[in-house]
């Protein structure tokens, strides 16, 4: 059940150039989060900036959760600023989960760049259910933005980095790395990242008949499925499933119910 | 000191003078998880048409200083799955339903309503003629809103005031020269209340890419931003109605709501903000009610209208 | 690489497309101390009128959620103690200077369109037909603005073009069901560019005197809150008209002021963000000749109306 | 000549319940300002609140001021919030300055609670002119907020306490202490307060000849004489003066100019 509470800030803390964790002491929404779940930040009282941020739930401790973070913009830049031991207006957790098998033989996260968040919470939970540590490729314009390798090799996790720029790992994009990981049917891919490298996930998944699921990014007002604001085209028949909420239905879609080109 | 808080709205009894404007609150169950919403004097759902609509390409939202802009196009259910799924959720938590509704056309609205009717789907029918996100060629006359033209406010208010004998709401937009003529002309065919304001058009361009920042190109303005416009048309609306008015538009407090019912409306909606806060109007409630004790008030009507000149 | 910054308004010529927006800048001295106000592509004056104003009893103005509202009335020197007093300033540091009037009736914006020009008090007229804060009967149809009624801005904009030969720009009001109408109507009747907008009238009450917080009951809404707004007004009247557009409203940054342009805006005024900032507009200037920078683009004019739909 | 710096929060404590002392690091201001001046606050970044506040210098010290301020609305508030350390966006000196001369025989400071923010800068110049020290009423609601009684001592004022509750000094008001003091045509008296504690304070002075200066208070926007916002009324016959600004013509007016019973 989704809440809304005043999180002490336990820890905050630059990761990478503009990247930064924050520790939210939060142990109502911890009791209910699960991977892929996101919360809705208020970066500061007063009427502007006037809506929350969406952020993913990167880890769920027992008494709360982090957050990895881009600081881009006005609200971002404005969480970047608040100290530790401040408080912070936080809901959540909202939206649906990553699918979990207990039978997975083979699981691939793919990750660009911010889009690692969410997905670190799940190879942790993958390896809690027993299954085989997930393979991480980690894809990023640079070296320094490449974030959580040691976390993740730490869990056990086998890490292909993929730079644009070839600083680090494979030179090249994200699905190309995925590619040579040759997945099959009977991988599982979980995706987040920019639309064009997820759709280039998907495009390598689906020639391999790989099921990809994919974490989406939209522009929200509420996160709870009211104001139809956060919407992605789907290749739904119904007229009213045709666009999808990313709050609701989402942020984790099969990769094949979305309509890739409509992002063109 | 008790306080009385009840209201009678065009003939809707609300138990507090606070509902929701529609499509901000979805169809109530949405927002169960943080409050119980029959605590509403009414809960005002999202514009429903005859049938399911997926409404605009995204982007559909923006932020913008102290609002938001949105085109989300009605997308909606449909009013076969609302009575079917979302209609006993209501129905069981008791809330007092006002049924906003969108058509192409009067004969659209009369039908929504007298179909709403028959089904025990609403105990007040609020009919939105005023939406700037759809382009219904029957509904627009150059491409502008049905609430911009007294004379088709007229047309659509008696079809629907025929199709039903709910009270009937009419609402209105805010982008006109004048909204006391629309509202006299929903006052004239029939209606029981008036809702305004709906959103004012308005357009925000990302100046990297160059494009629009909503795909509709231009969207609704709602929040704080718009507040100061909001209250200045209900106060003009609500002295010069002999019906009650509905006020809305930024409202994010009980101050807030304050100063609409001191403006001159009877009962007040919280839009938006509830997106921030999803209580916002269980608190405009309890706000209204402290405002009336510490003011020695003992019935939340002898605030309508009481501004002092 | 060198950027051309130089735009033609309506036979005006500015060295960069920015100026402030009248009432918000006074007459240029006062925000001397904080730069070289010839800087801008052109200052334009608070409005003036025949004779001295001493404008509305307080309080005048209050904040609202990302912007303000005001009724000040015009209060103003007056032409002979601009044209004494005011003017000398302004031409030492050789500003190119819109001149904003207004008047009661056609006749007085003509009498203040010729002594500008005879007194070489003006490189440009711009007529105030949209001041929410006035009560003069002659200017006023049943209290409404003279922007609010095309035929009324025909008269006002032909009488004005009779007297003066230079550029005339018609300031127009938000306050409308379509702002085509009566930017048509300017440019029909021979205006240069149309200025817009001017504020949106709004309200707010204290809710514990329960007096309105300004004496006038209502004023004008102007800032960040309404920039949404002006930008759609911009964006209809630019595609309507052949004459350019001086567009205004909410811009407080380049960002905003680059949106107005691709939204078809000719220039850019500045208006109560100098309040905060008051050099707002000369950030305004260099922001918008980084933008050109970085985008490759060696004309700000290629920037007019080159949003991508 | 006014400027726009940011400067620097030296200090920042509370005096009283809700009334705290700013010191900044503000040279540049401090260089031009003089007692009766004020500045203009950006209370924080960002769109909301839209205006800054104006507030009175209290004291002016070599390389920076002080501002002594009540926290009661949105915008104090938020400035109430901000560290010791932090910088804060301060144009200014703005306004014109309380009229000394050095040959005054006796000098009167009627304060009304927050109102001696200005009265402060204003005793240590008389001081500094080598006139005598200017005596003081300190009026307020209750004793608590009676502010800089001993600072006011320690520069050598005789310090009248007046409390509407009597819980320290007189009971009663400002104006009543003012009478017993008995001013006479060669005193002058300073004033800052409430309007109507002003207002019954020059009815005191005008009834015993007394010139008074008022530092009055208006909803201000621009602080720069621009936007004709913080007008009163005065007694002034031409046209546009029938208007005056309490950010050109004031905040310090002669008492007699003042169209006192627009305020009521
Ligand atoms: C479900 C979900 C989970 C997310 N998880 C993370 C995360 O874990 N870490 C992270 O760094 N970012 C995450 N994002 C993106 C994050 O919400 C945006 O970066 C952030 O809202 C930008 O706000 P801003 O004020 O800094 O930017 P501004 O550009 O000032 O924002 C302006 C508006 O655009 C919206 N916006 C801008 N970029 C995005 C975006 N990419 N997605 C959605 N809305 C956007 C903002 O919410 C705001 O309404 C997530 C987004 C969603 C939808
Ligand atoms: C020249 C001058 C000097 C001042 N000096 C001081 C000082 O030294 N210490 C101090 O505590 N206060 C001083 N004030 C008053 C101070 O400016 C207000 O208390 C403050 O602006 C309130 O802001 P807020 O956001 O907390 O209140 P809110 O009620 O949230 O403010 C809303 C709006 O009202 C305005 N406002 C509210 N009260 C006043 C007021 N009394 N005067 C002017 N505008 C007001 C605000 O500026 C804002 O625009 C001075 C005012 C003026 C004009
Ligand atoms: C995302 C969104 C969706 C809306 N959908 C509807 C709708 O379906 N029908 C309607 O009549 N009004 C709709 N509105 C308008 C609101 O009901 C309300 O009139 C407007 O937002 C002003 O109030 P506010 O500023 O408090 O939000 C919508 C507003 C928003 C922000
Ligand atoms: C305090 C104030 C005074 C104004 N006075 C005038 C005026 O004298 N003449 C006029 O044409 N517009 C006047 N305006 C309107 C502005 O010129 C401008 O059109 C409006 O404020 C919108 O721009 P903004 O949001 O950037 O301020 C005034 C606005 C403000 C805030
Ligand atoms: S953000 Fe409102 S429906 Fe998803
Ligand atoms: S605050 Fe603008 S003129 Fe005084």
């Amino acid at each position: 059940m989704a809440c809304i509470t005043n999180c002490k800030i336990v820890a905050h803390q630059e990761v990478a150039p503009d990247h930064r964790r924050i520790v939210l002491d939060a142990p109502d929404i911890a009791a209910d989060a699960r991977p892929g779940q996101f919360c809705m930040i208020e970066v500061r009282e007063g009427s502007s900036p006037f809506l929350r941020r969406p952020m993913s739930i990167e880890r769920i401790f027992d008494d709360g959760i982090s957050i990895l973070y881009k600081a881009m913009g006005e609200g971002t830049r404005m969480m970047a600023s608040i100290p530790t031991g401040a408080y912070i207006n936080v809901q959540g957790p909202l939206g649906n989960i990553f699918p979990i098998e207990s039978d997975t033989v083979r699981s691939i996260l793919v990750a660009g760049g911010i889009g690692i968040a969410p997905l670190i919470g799940l190879a942790e939970a993958i390896i809690a259910r027993g299954a085989r540590a997930p393979e991480v490729i980690l894809a990023a314009r640079t070296e320094c933005l490449l974030l959580c390798e040691k976390e993740l090799s730490q869990m056990g996790c086998a890490v292909t980095l993929a730079t644009d720029d070839g600083s680090a790992g494979f030179k090249g994009f994200a699905a190309d790395a995925l590619r040579l990981l040759d997945p099959d049917s009977k991988t599982l891919v979980y995706t987040c990242g920019p639309n064009v490298m997820m759709r280039a996930v998907y495009d390598v998944c689906a020639a391999a008949d790989t099921r990809c699921y994919a974490s989406l990014e939209a522009v929200m007002a509420c996160g709870d499925g009211v104001c139809m604001g956060c919407v992605v085209e789907t290749n739904a028949e119904n007229e009213f499933a045709k666009m999808a909420r990313v709050c609701r239905e989402g942020p984790v879609f099969d990769a094949r119910v979305i309509r890739w080109n409509a992002f063109d | 000191m008790p306080v009385n808080l009840q209201i009678d709205l065009g003939g809707l009894t609300m138990k507090n003078p606070v509902t929701v404007a529609s499509g901000t609150f979805g169809y109530g169950a949405e927002y169960a998880d943080y409050f119980d919403v029959s605590q509403l004097g009414a809960v005002t759902v999202k514009s429903l048409s005859l049938e399911p609509r997926s409404g605009n390409v995204p982007p559909r939202i923006v932020e913008t200083p102290s609002g938001m802009l949105n085109a989300i196009g009605l997308q909606n259910v449909g009013m076969e799955t609302y009575l079917r799924e979302k209609l006993p959720f209501l129905r069981e938590k008791k809330c007092v339903i006002i049924a906003n509704i969108y058509g192409s056309g009067p004969e659209a609205y009369a039908s929504l309503a007298s179909r709403l009717e028959a089904e025990g789907g609403a105990d007040a029918i609020e009919a939105n003629l005023s939406c700037p996100n759809v382009h219904d060629a029957q509904n627009a006359r150059g491409g502008s809103l049905v609430a911009q033209h007294p004379d088709q406010v007229a047309l659509y208010t008696q079809a629907i005031r025929e199709a039903t004998k709910l009270p009937v709401f009419i609402k209105l937009s805010p982008n006109v020269t004048d909204i006391v003529e629309p509202a006299l002309a929903a006052q004239e065919a029939g209606a029981d209340a008036v809702s305004l304001i709906n959103t004012l058009i308005g357009m925000a361009i990302d100046s990297e890419t160059r494009k629009p920042r909503i795909s509709n190109i231009v969207g609704g303005l709602s929040g704080p931003a718009i507040r100061p416009v909001a209250l200045k048309m209900v106060w003009d609306v609500s002295r010069a109605l002999h019906i009650p008015v509905l006020g809305m538009g930024g409202i994010a407090t009980a101050d807030d709501a304050v100063q609409f019912l001191l403006a001159g409306a009877r009962a007040v909606a919280i839009g938006c903000a509830s997106f921030r806060n999803p209580d916002a109007a269980l608190k405009v409630v309890q706000g209204i009610e402290n405002y009336c004790q510490q003011h020695g008030i003992s019935d939340v009507n002898e605030l309508v209208g009481a501004v002092k000149l």
